[in-house]
Order: structure tokens, then C-alpha cells, then sequence
């Protein structure tokens, strides 16, 4: 019982930071909504007794990609700035 | 889970895919588009951990229980596995793309990008 | 192309996709069940190599050429962002000023590194028992490195970041894999087959080449991270170019 | 029924769920705020499932969460520095939060786990990540406010 | 010998590794010849075992055999026709790499080996896809390919079009693979397994298909038929192919577009033949639906355009939807004939591409009127590049001919795609080689307003402009062209290519012996030119040599009608993957109903 309510409460977690994810238009709120989905999938894969990949997605989806995409964001606007 | 709730993991591997796919295809930064890239694959992760699931069962890993009790599929984890790395790296290599692009063109809005065409 | 008949391909492509996804999930085994052939063998093949975590068991023993595929992504990820990212003839570096960071925060940072790369290495060293590996702790030991860069700043990671040094162990890691698999067939066994001995259950010197490969992606994830994450940060911190907008 | 799974699901729902809901919309300050309090919760919810399901090697998934968690926020805060600039004086509402949520449920998590778990080794490593956390808590805390 | 299998994969992952570990402290001459040298090992290695070894070479990686029939381990299967498309891969690699020896003016800064390296892990993709007989495997090395296609696209990040035309390339193909791999979770969601053999042994026994299997058929198709370029899945490739570095596009061109068609047949035989599968009908209507459509759109457009480089990407995508064509048919001889039109295609594609990153060395532009007069003096260049366009037109006796007539005799309303489709393609470079090395007909004028992509804004790829005809360059276009023709009058080769045909279309056959080690070899005579074969190839060379002389004097008319379909070419990632879901759904419906 428990398990179900888990599973499905992860579940929906998960459906509603994508849905949030595709609507942040702007790339650096988006990177922290994504880094909620990683948190998500991550507990996710928990519930889901693979506890393996939710390491991988800990360090992949809530660490390292929301990175890279805040630091391309910032390369971007730094670029902006200067050109004025 | 039983009733409708027993197809909602489906559901959710769905719409992961189909909500990605709607963001970047009406996204007006390259940047936003690749964060929708990224949702859409883990629809992929999502599918296949819900087929890999057993109910009642235990992680396939034996340095703490028994090697008696049920478990869930491990095959699916491996694959979830290379899946995320696969993704990671994706990721990298199209954001290290529109970095590129914002320097050549000064955009990272798709809709400004009009050098091939026709 | 109009935004109108994007909308359309678009809309009528989700609608159709969605409708295939539906019916497909209509013919889906129920969730949770308890028919999975493949993952039952596999929990019996890695219980016969004294793999207590049958996922490491699949990643770096019955699949493991899939495992070799996935580290040249990564490999060659990494390799392909250093190439695109590269510092170009009309790029030039701008030393970034030192930043001003509290005290706590500095403090902190500092203590935490050395607490995170054991974390990471523990993570990798037990990759053949329980939950983790190579690329788990791989991930979580570059990360403990950029704590530098939010502990000090960036001039601060680049002192204990040679990345020349990082580059040769991410080649090596890669090369530790594809050599490891060839010493099987050097043993008159099949590529990447397990022949070293496969040790007691659930101890450290378990699973026979299982930990060594794992050690060769951790050494390789590691180093990937590293060398990734310092080529946007040198984007993002410090490689000015000169050029205007294109147009 | 499983007490520790119940309260995992009530911390999934009553934690995790407002997390997303002020991650989603506001400003940067608000929600990087927000991703901070899901970093803190998702470990304590790691450590109430690994209790829950009798698997003691869950365990290491909240170990990392709670280092890489607050590493995480403190990357946000350095790199979102201009936007959180804007924010009011005293950082985003949320970040108020943090502090006290930290001092209530990180005790109210961990200790009735060690009970739970006995003395040993399992023990301490439940007060080392439980001590990460509230360093981890105070430490992003002061970043969000200070920018 | 068969052991040795995944040692073609292995060398080039080594040689890429060590390129990389050891690229600061080794001289651009070495690497590069280390490079050479591990490509031509694996090249070696994969003919070897073609000519060592007989029927379909099987071996589980790790020693993982199955046992009545289960298993656990990833099986590679050297059959003829994945060996082939190995050694093919690979003896083009080989040739790529000496082609750009010395090719991009200075190699990222500290970093010798990098473009060897690339092109290296990249070879090992498409050997690894094209060996593999599991379907995750498969998703692995596809993914590979990809990602490193991807950075050796954007390789001339100076320039804004590489990157931009990398772009779409990678936002498709990943979007392709990901769909992929939810089919390849449907499939073992349903038998449990992820084996080639072993999923369709297992549809197979749980008897007719259902929504499922369909399902997964399509988005498992989907990813494969993106990196096959079939309409509507083909945007990334015209601009991709047009602005990869020259040798890069020699590779996207010559082999890695035609691993997707084979993908497609390879999951389509292995998985989904049996009685358990996909109907044949279905999958025949299908992929002519597609092969058609990409057949037609590649020719219109391929017309159409004035950049050299995006006028030979089009006719890969003509191309390719000949091939799906021919495999629509699903006979041994179209499947011989298809077989022996990629190799030669690949031979012809690649040294037309030579060809032109040649001219774009030489002249700084690959705009055709930019061009027009300036090759007057490179009459050799002139010829290789006239001669190529022939053999893409099907003149007897190049290969490409030889695969468009075999694929032509099984029946009767294929000449009058065939012929047109491959007489547009060819006619639009033979139209170029007159403009561009005759000077024939007058300076074409501009026409303003008109979306276009020039291609007078590429920039040399050798630093500054060559002001000889490099001896490598030229060597490495002359082989491949003869290549092409060989294809075409090696009968040995065409004989092999019926038996290599004939165990790749038995889906029990290839079963047995991947699971039981029962090895049949099924018997082929192998077909040779017959008079109407040589008729209808000289047909179409006759027919791009008459379409290409009027249009060289402009007394054809602009072709203003294609107005509408190049502006669905319009560069956006946005609109292309609209298209790429679109395109999920036409192939619901083809392969439902």
C-alpha cells in the first residue's frame, strides 16, 4: 500500500516537474526546474528498487546538466552584455 | 497497482516523451530546447525501470539481503544506466554546439537562424 | 516555413504519436509483474561470478561490450566538446578577477572536499557490491573538485585542475577497457570475458575483472567530468572573443 | 503497513510536492530556494526509504545527496549571482525556511533512525550525513541571503 | 579468425584512446599515422574475416553463450552483409584519412590527434552497428556514431554554419534514438529479451501481431529511418552534410546515411518477419511510401540548388529512397542489387565529395555560379568530377548501375523511378562540371529574394587557398571512382553480394544461426548485366546528359513550383522536429492500416 502510494506520488512528482521544465521558457530558471526533475527521477528510480541508477541521476540530472546549462547561459548573456 | 493507476508509469514515460518533443519544437531558445531534449530522454529511463519492476521485490543487489529474495529485473537498471550517460553526454555536446552558434550568429533564438535553407 | 504549419505537422504528429503510444501501452504487461526471463538469468549468471550487485554484474560482465560502448560516448563526448569548445585564433583569455567569497562559505567548501572525493571513492571501490561503481563515484569525485570553484574561485580549481594530466587518464581509462577485454581473448577465452578468478561472494576481491573495469571507468568518468566541465567554465569565465553578432 | 514507507510518502507529498510547485514559478532567488529544500528533503526521504525497505546500502544515496545537494545550490547562487541580486533584503522567502525545516526534521528524521538502527557503524553514518546536512543547510542558507 | 570479431570495434577504440592520451606529446605526422594505421587494421581485420570465413561468422562477446536458445550476453554476428558494410566503413575511413592528411590548416592546440580520433571512434560506431545482433548494442554504437558525427560536423567552429547544420543534426538524431529506445523497452517489455534472434524467436512464438508490436516496430524504426534520411526525417541532412568538414561528409554520405537503411532492414528481418512481426504488406507499403517520397524530394531539390555540397547531400537523400525502394521489395535480387548500388554510391558519393572540397581548397567557393569558368584549367579534376556524375546517373559499367539494374528487373514500373530519379541527380552534376569547368553557357545571373543557401560564403578547409592539386587529394578521389567501377566488373563480387543477399532476407535462417550455431547456406546464383540492364542504365546517363546540357544554357524553366517544398526546408529545428513526430504518425498509419 505503501509502495503504490510512493511509486505513484514519485510518479506524478516527476510528470508535473517535466511539464513545469517544458514550460520555463527562460534557460536558467529552466536549469533549476530540471535539476528538480533529476531530484524526481533520481527518487523516482528509488521507489522503483534501482538504486544504481538513481546515484547516476543524483549526480547526472540534479549536478552536472543543470551546470552546463547555467554556464552556457552564462557564455551567452556574457556575450549579450558586451555587445551591449 | 491495480485500475487505472497500474498504466500511469506508461503514462508518464508518454508524456515525458510527448511533452519534450512540444517544447522543442515550439521553443525559442536553443538552450531551453536542449533542457526539453533532455525531458524527452527521460522518458526513455522512466519506460524502462516501470517494465523492469516487480511488485513486492528488492533491488538486485546481494551485499545486504539474502540471495533468496525477490528481486527486480537488473537488466533494465544496466541499460537505464548507459542511458543516462548517453544523455549527460548528449547534452554536452549540443549545449558546446549552441555556444558555438550563439558566437557565429549572436542569436540562440531558432527563429533568427536563416543561413540553410531551401 | 510558416509557425502555422509547424503548429499543424506538429500537433497532428503529437496526436498520432500519442494515439500509437496508447495503443502499444494497451498490450503492456501489467506493472509490476513477475515474468522478466532475462533479468532472472542474469541474477543467476551473477551469482555464479560472486557479483553480489548483479546491475555491475551486467554492466561490466554479460553486456559489458555495451559498457564499452557507452564509455566511447563518453570518450568520445568529451573529446568532440573540446574540439567545439576549443580556444579559436580570434579568442583571447581574460584572467577573471578573484571573487570575494565569506568566510563560512570558504570554510566549508574546504572541508567538504576532501569529505566528497571519499564519498566518491567509496562509491567506486564498492561498485561490485552495493548500489554505485565507476560511474557513479566517477561523477561524484569531479564534482567534489568544482567545490573548489564555489569554496575560492575558478583560479583556485584551475591550480589543482591540470587538465593536461586529467586528458592522459581519460585515455587511459578508455584504453584500460578495450586492453582488459582483449586479455580475454589473450587467455583463449572470447573478447571481455571474465577470466580471472572470481574470487569469495560479497568481499572486495569479488566478480574477477568486474572491479578492474569498474576502476577503469571510474579513472575514466572522473577524468571526463573534469576536462567537460573545464571547457565550459573557460567558456563561460574566461575565453572572450572579439567578434560582433554575425550580421 | 510500514511506518517508515508512510512517512517517506507523507514527506514525498507534503515536501517535495510544495518544492516543485515554488521551483516552478517566481523569481530566481524563490526557486533556487525551493531546488535547496528539495536537496535537504529528498536525503531525509533516502534515509527513511532505506530504513523502510531493510536495505542499509540505500543508505549511500542520501550520503551523496547530502554532498552533492548543497554543491549544487551553492553553483546556482554563484552563477545566478546577478539575478539573485534583485532579490528583497534578507534573500528569497523561501530561504527563511530552510534554517528552522533543517533543525526540526533532520533530528526528527535521523535520531529515531539511529534508534532504529542501534549503535555501530551503520549508526554513524547516519549522524555524519545527518551533520552534513545541517552544515550543508546553514552554509546555502547564508549564500541565499547574502547573494 | 571469428573470435577476433570485436577486435574490429576494439582497434579503432584504442588507436582513438591513445590518440587522445598520448595527443600532447606526439607530432601531427605521427598521429596521423597512427591513425591511418588503426583504421587500416580494423579494415583489414573486417576483410579478413569476409574472405576467411564462410556464411555468417557468430560470437558472444565474453564468452556469454546461450543455451538452448537463452542467454545473457551480447552476440556480434558477422554475416556477408554486415562484414561487408564493416569493410566498407572501414577501407572509406582509410581512405578519408588520407585524404585530409594534413587537411585543416592547424589541429586544436595541443590536441594532434583529435580529428583522427574523432573519425576513429566514429568508424568504430558504424562498425559496431553494423556487426551487432542486440538491439540495445545497437542503440549504443548508433548513439555513438551520433555523438561523434555530431562534433566532427561543428569540427569548424570559426565558421557559423558548421555549428548551426551540427545542431539540427544532433537535436534529430537524438530525438530519433530516444524514440528507439522506447521501442526497444516496448519490445522487451513483451518477450523479455533484447537479442535480435531471441525478440523475434520470442514474437514468433507468442504468435500474431497486436498494437504492441506495431508500436514498437514504428518508434524503433523512427530512429533508424532519421539516420537514414527518409522523408520526412531528412532534414538534419542537407545541412549537415552541406557544411561537415569535406571528409566528414564523405563518410555521413558514403556510409553512415546507408547503415540507416540497413538498420532498417536488419531490425526488420531478425525482429519483425516471422509470423510474429509486422505483415508484409504492411512493411512493404511502408517503406515504398517513404523510398518513394525520399526518392522524389531528393531529386526535386537536388536540382534546385547551386551549393555544391548541399546539391550532392540531396542526391544522397535520392538515393537513399531508391534504396528503401529496392528493400520495399523484399526479394534476394533487389536485395543483391541494393547491396551492390550502396557500394557503389558509396564510392561515387565520397569521390564527388573529394572533388568538391578540392575546388573549395582551390577556388574558396563551392557556389556553382561563383564557380562558373574557374576550373577551366583543372581538366583533370574536371573529368573525375563528370565521370562521377555518370556513375551517380547509373552509366554501365559502374556499380551503381550494375545495383540500379538488378534492383530494375524485379519489376516492371521500377525504371520509371529508377531512371528518372538517378538521371536528375546525375544530370545536376554533370550541369555544375560544364558551368563550372567548361565555362559553358552564360555567368548564371543572380536571383534575388529567392531562400537559398549560396555556397559562396564556405571557407577553404586548408588554411589558406591551394594553389596546386594536392597528390593525396586526387589519389584518394581517383580510387574511389575506381572503386565504383570495380563494383561494376568484378563479377565475384556480385556473386557474393547474391549469397550475402540471400542469408540476410531468411529470417529463420539467420535464427539458427545465432541461437542453435545451425548454419545453412542458402543458394544464390548471382545476376550479371542483362541487355535491358545496360539499356536502362544507358538510358538515365542519356537522359541526365540531356537534361544538364539545356540547363547549362538556361532554356529551363526556374522550376518556380518548388517554391513551396524549399521552404519546408527552412533550417529551423523547431519546424524539423514537428516534422520527425509528423513523421511518427504517417508511419503509425502506414504501418497499421
Amino acid at each position: 500500500m505503501a509502495d503504490t502510494a510512493l511509486v505513484t506520488l514519485t510518479l506524478l512528482f516527476v510528470a508535473a516537474a517535466a511539464g513545469a521544465a517544458v514550460l520555463t521558457r527562460d534557460p536558467a530558471r529552466q536549469a533549476v526546474v530540471l535539476s528538480l526533475l533529476g531530484l524526481g527521477l533520481a527518487l523516482l528510480f528509488t521507489v522503483l528498487q534501482a538504486p544504481d541508477v538513481g546515484l547516476s541521476q543524483l549526480g547526472v540530472g540534479a549536478a552536472v546538466t543543470p551546470l552546463m546549462i547555467l554556464l552556457t547561459v552564462r557564455k551567452v548573456r556574457r556575450r549579450r552584455k558586451r555587445d551591449g | 497497482m491495480t485500475g487505472p493507476l497500474a498504466a500511469l508509469p506508461y503514462a508518464t514515460a508518454a508524456w515525458l516523451f510527448l511533452a519534450g518533443v512540444y517544447g522543442m519544437a515550439t521553443s525559442r531558445n536553443l538552450v531551453h530546447a536542449v533542457g526539453c531534449l533532455s525531458v524527452t530522454q527521460s522518458s526513455t529511463y522512466v519506460l524502462l525501470l516501470a517494465v523492469g519492476y516487480r511488485r513486492g521485490a528488492t533491488a538486485p543487489v546481494f551485499s545486504d539481503v539474502p540471495t533468496s529474495v525477490p528481486v527486480v529485473d537488473p537488466v533494465v537498471q544496466a541499460l537505464a544506466l548507459t542511458d543516462i550517460v548517453v544523455g549527460a553526454t548528449v547534452t554536452a555536446l549540443l549545449l558546446a554546439l549552441v555556444v558555438q552558434v550563439d558566437k557565429g550568429h549572436g542569436t540562440v533564438d531558432p527563429d533568427e537562424l536563416s543561413e540553410l535553407k531551401g | 516555413m510558416t509557425g502555422r504549419v509547424r503548429r499543424w505537422a506538429l500537433a497532428a504528429g503529437l496526436a498520432g504519436t500519442a494515439a500509437l503510444m496508447v495503443a502499444a501501452g494497451t498490450g503492456l504487461p501489467r506493472f509490476g509483474g513477475d515474468q522478466h526471463p532475462y533479468g532472472a538469468r542474469a541474477v543467476a549468471a551473477s551469482l555464479r561470478q560472486q557479483t553480489a550487485n548483479t546491475i555491475s554484474s551486467v554492466n561490466f560482465d554479460q553486456r559489458a561490450l555495451d559498457t564499452l560502448g557507452e564509455e566511447s560516448i563518453l570518450f568520445g563526448s568529451v573529446l568532440g566538446t573540446v574540439v567545439l569548445l576549443r580556444q579559436t585564433r580570434d579568442e583571447h583569455r581574460v584572467r577573471p578577477r578573484p571573487e570575494r567569497v565569506p568566510a563560512a562559505l570558504r570554510r566549508y567548501g574546504a572541508g567538504l572536499l576532501p569529505v566528497t572525493l571519499l564519498i566518491g571513492l567509496y562509491i567506486v571501490a564498492h561498485g561490485q557490491l552495493s548500489p554505485g561503481g565507476g560511474f557513479q563515484g566517477g561523477v561524484v569525485i569531479a564534482t567534489a573538485l568544482h567545490l573548489l570553484y564555489v569554496g575560492a574561485d575558478y583560479r583556485a580549481l584551475e591550480r589543482i585542475r591540470p587538465l593536461g594530466l586529467f586528458e592522459l587518464v581519460d585515455g587511459s581509462g578508455e584504453a584500460a577497457y578495450v586492453l582488459l577485454g582483449g586479455a580475454g581473448l589473450l587467455a583463449g577465452s572470447a573478447y571481455l570475458a571474465n577470466v580471472l578468478p572470481h574470487g569469495t561472494f560479497n568481499t572486495m576481491a569479488s566478480g574477477g575483472t568486474v572491479p578492474l573495469l569498474n576502476a577503469a571507468v571510474g579513472l575514466e568518468v572522473a577524468s571526463a567530468v573534469v576536462v567537460l566541465l573545464a571547457h565550459f567554465l573557460d567558456q563561460a569565465i574566461e575565453i572572450t572573443d572579439n567578434r560582433k553578432a554575425h550580421r | 503497513m510500514n511506518g517508515w514507507l508512510v512517512a517517506a510518502a507523507v514527506l514525498t507529498a507534503g515536501g517535495l510536492g510544495p518544492c516543485l510547485w515554488a521551483g516552478s514559478r517566481g523569481t530566481a532567488g524563490r526557486r533556487v530556494a525551493a531546488q535547496n529544500m528539495a536537496t535537504l528533503l529528498l536525503c531525509l526521504d533516502f534515509l527513511l526509504l532505506a530504513q523502510g525497505y531493510g536495505r542499509p546500502s540505500y543508505v549511500d544515496l542520501a550520503l551523496v545527496t547530502c554532498v552533492l545537494g548543497p554543491a549544487g545550490t551553492l553553483v546556482f547562487v554563484r552563477l545566478l549571482a546577478e539575478e539573485l541580486h534583485d532579490e528583497p533584503e534578507g534573500g528569497p522567502p523561501g530561504a527563511r525556511l530552510l534554517t528552522p525545516v533543517t533543525l526540526v526534521a533532520t533530528p526528527a528524521t535521523v535520531l529515531p533512525l539511529c534508534v532504529a538502527t542501534g549503535p555501530g557503524r551503520a549508526m554513524a553514518k547516519l549522524l555524519v550525513i545527518g551533520v552534513l546536512l545541517g552544515l550543508g543547510a546553514t552554509v546555502t542558507t547564508r549564500a541565499l541571503r547574502h547573494g | 579468425m571469428v573470435r577476433l570479431l570485436p577486435l574490429i570495434v576494439a582497434v579503432p577504440l584504442l588507436g582513438a584512446a591513445l590518440l587522445v592520451a598520448l595527443g600532447r606529446h606526439v607530432r601531427r605526422a605521427v598521429a596521423e599515422t597512427a591513425g591511418c594505421a588503426c583504421a587500416a587494421g580494423s579494415a583489414a581485420l573486417a576483410v579478413g574475416a569476409l574472405v576467411l570465413t564462410h556464411g555468417t561468422a557468430v560470437t558472444w562477446a565474453g564468452d556469454w553463450r546461450p543455451h538452448h536458445g537463452a542467454g545473457v550476453g551480447i552476440v556480434l554476428v558477422g554475416d556477408r552483409v554486415g562484414l561487408g558494410l564493416a569493410a566498407l566503413t572501414s577501407l572509406l575511413v582509410v581512405a578519408v584519412l588520407a585524404y585530409s592528411w594534413r587537411y585543416f590548416e592547424e589541429p586544436p592546440r595541443g590536441h594532434a590527434g583529435a580529428f583522427p580520433a574523432l573519425v576513429l571512434l566514429f568508424q568504430a560506431g558504424m562498425c559496431g552497428f553494423a556487426l551487432t545482433g542486440d538491439l540495445f548494442d545497437a542503440f549504443v554504437f548508433f548513439e555513438l556514431m551520433g555523438a561523434v558525427g555530431y562534433a566532427l560536423t561543428g569540427y569548424r567552429v570559426e565558421e557559423p554554419r558548421p555549428v548551426q547544420g551540427a545542431l539540427t543534426f544532433g537535436f534529430l538524431n537524438s530525438l530519433g534514438g530516444y524514440a528507439s529506445l522506447l521501442g526497444i523497452g516496448l519490445l522487451y517489455a513483451r518477450t523479455g529479451e533484447l537479442g535480435m534472434a531471441q525478440t523475434g524467436r520470442r514474437l514468433d512464438a507468442a504468435g500474431g501481431p497486436d498494437a504492441l508490436v506495431t508500436g514498437a516496430f514504428v518508434l524503433l524504426v523512427t530512429g533508424l529511418l532519421v539516420k537514414a534520411a527518409a522523408v520526412p526525417f531528412h532534414f538534419w541532412l542537407p545541412d549537415a552534410h552541406t557544411v561537415a568538414p569535406t571528409p566528414v561528409s564523405m563518410l555521413l554520405s558514403g556510409v553512415m546515411v546507408e547503415l540507416g537503411v540497413y538498420g532498417v532492414a536488419r531490425v526488420h528481418t531478425t525482429v519483425f518477419a516471422g509470423p510474429g512481426g509486422i505483415p508484409a504488406a504492411h512493411f512493404r507499403r511502408t517503406l515504398l511510401v517513404l523510398g518513394v517520397a525520399s526518392a522524389l524530394t531528393g531529386a526535386v531539390m537536388c536540382w534546385q540548388q547551386r551549393h555544391l555540397k548541399r546539391l550532392l547531400a540531396f542526391s544522397t537523400v535520392a538515393h537513399t529512397g531508391l534504396f528503401l525502394t529496392g528493400l520495399a521489395l523484399m526479394s534476394d535480387g533487389a536485395t543483391a542489387g541494393v547491396c551492390l548500388y550502396v557500394l557503389g554510391h558509396a564510392g561515387t558519393k565520397a569521390a564527388l565529395f573529394a572533388v568538391t572540397g578540392i575546388l573549395l581548397d582551390r577556388y574558396g567557393s563551392v557556389d556553382e555560379h561563383q564557380l562558373h569558368g574557374r576550373g577551366r584549367g583543372a581538366w583533370r579534376l574536371g573529368l573525375l568530377f563528370a565521370l562521377g556524375g555518370l556513375a551517380l546517373a547509373g552509366l554501365p559499367p559502374f556499380g551503381t548501375a550494375l545495383g540500379k539494374a538488378l534492383v530494375e528487373e524485379q519489376a516492371d514500373w521500377l525504371p520509371l523511378l529508377f531512371v528518372p530519379v538517378s538521371a536528375v541527380t546525375g544530370g545536376a552534376v554533370l550541369r555544375v562540371a560544364a558551368g563550372v569547368f567548361l565555362g559553358a553557357g552564360p555567368v548564371p545571373e543572380e536571383r534575388p529574394g529567392r531562400q537559398e543557401t549560396a555556397g559562396d560564403e564556405e571557407k577553404p578547409e586548408t588554411g589558406g587557398l591551394l594553389r596546386w592539386l594536392p597528390a593525396p587529394m586526387i589519389t584518394v578521389a581517383v580510387l574511389l571512382l575506381a572503386g565504383a567501377l570495380a563494383v561494376g566488373t568484378i563479377p565475384g563480387l556480385a556473386e557474393g553480394t547474391a549469397t550475402a543477399a540471400a542469408a540476410f532476407g531468411d529470417h529463420a535462417g539467420y535464427l539458427a544461426a545465432v541461437l542453435d550455431a545451425h548454419h545453412s547456406t542458402p543458394a544464390a546464383e548471382g545476376e550479371w548485366w542483362t541487355g535491358p540492364g545496360v539499356a536502362l542504365g544507358l538510358l538515365s546517363a542519356a537522359l541526365a546528359v540531356a537534361l544538364a546540357v539545356p540547363a547549362v544554357r538556361r532554356l529551363l524553366p526556374s522550376g518556380g513550383w518548388t517554391g513551396p517544398l524549399r521552404r519546408l526546408h527552412s533550417g529551423h529545428v523547431g519546424d524539423y522536429v514537428a516534422w520527425t513526430v509528423a513523421g511518427i504518425g504517417l508511419l503509425s498509419a502506414l504501418t497499421w492500416w
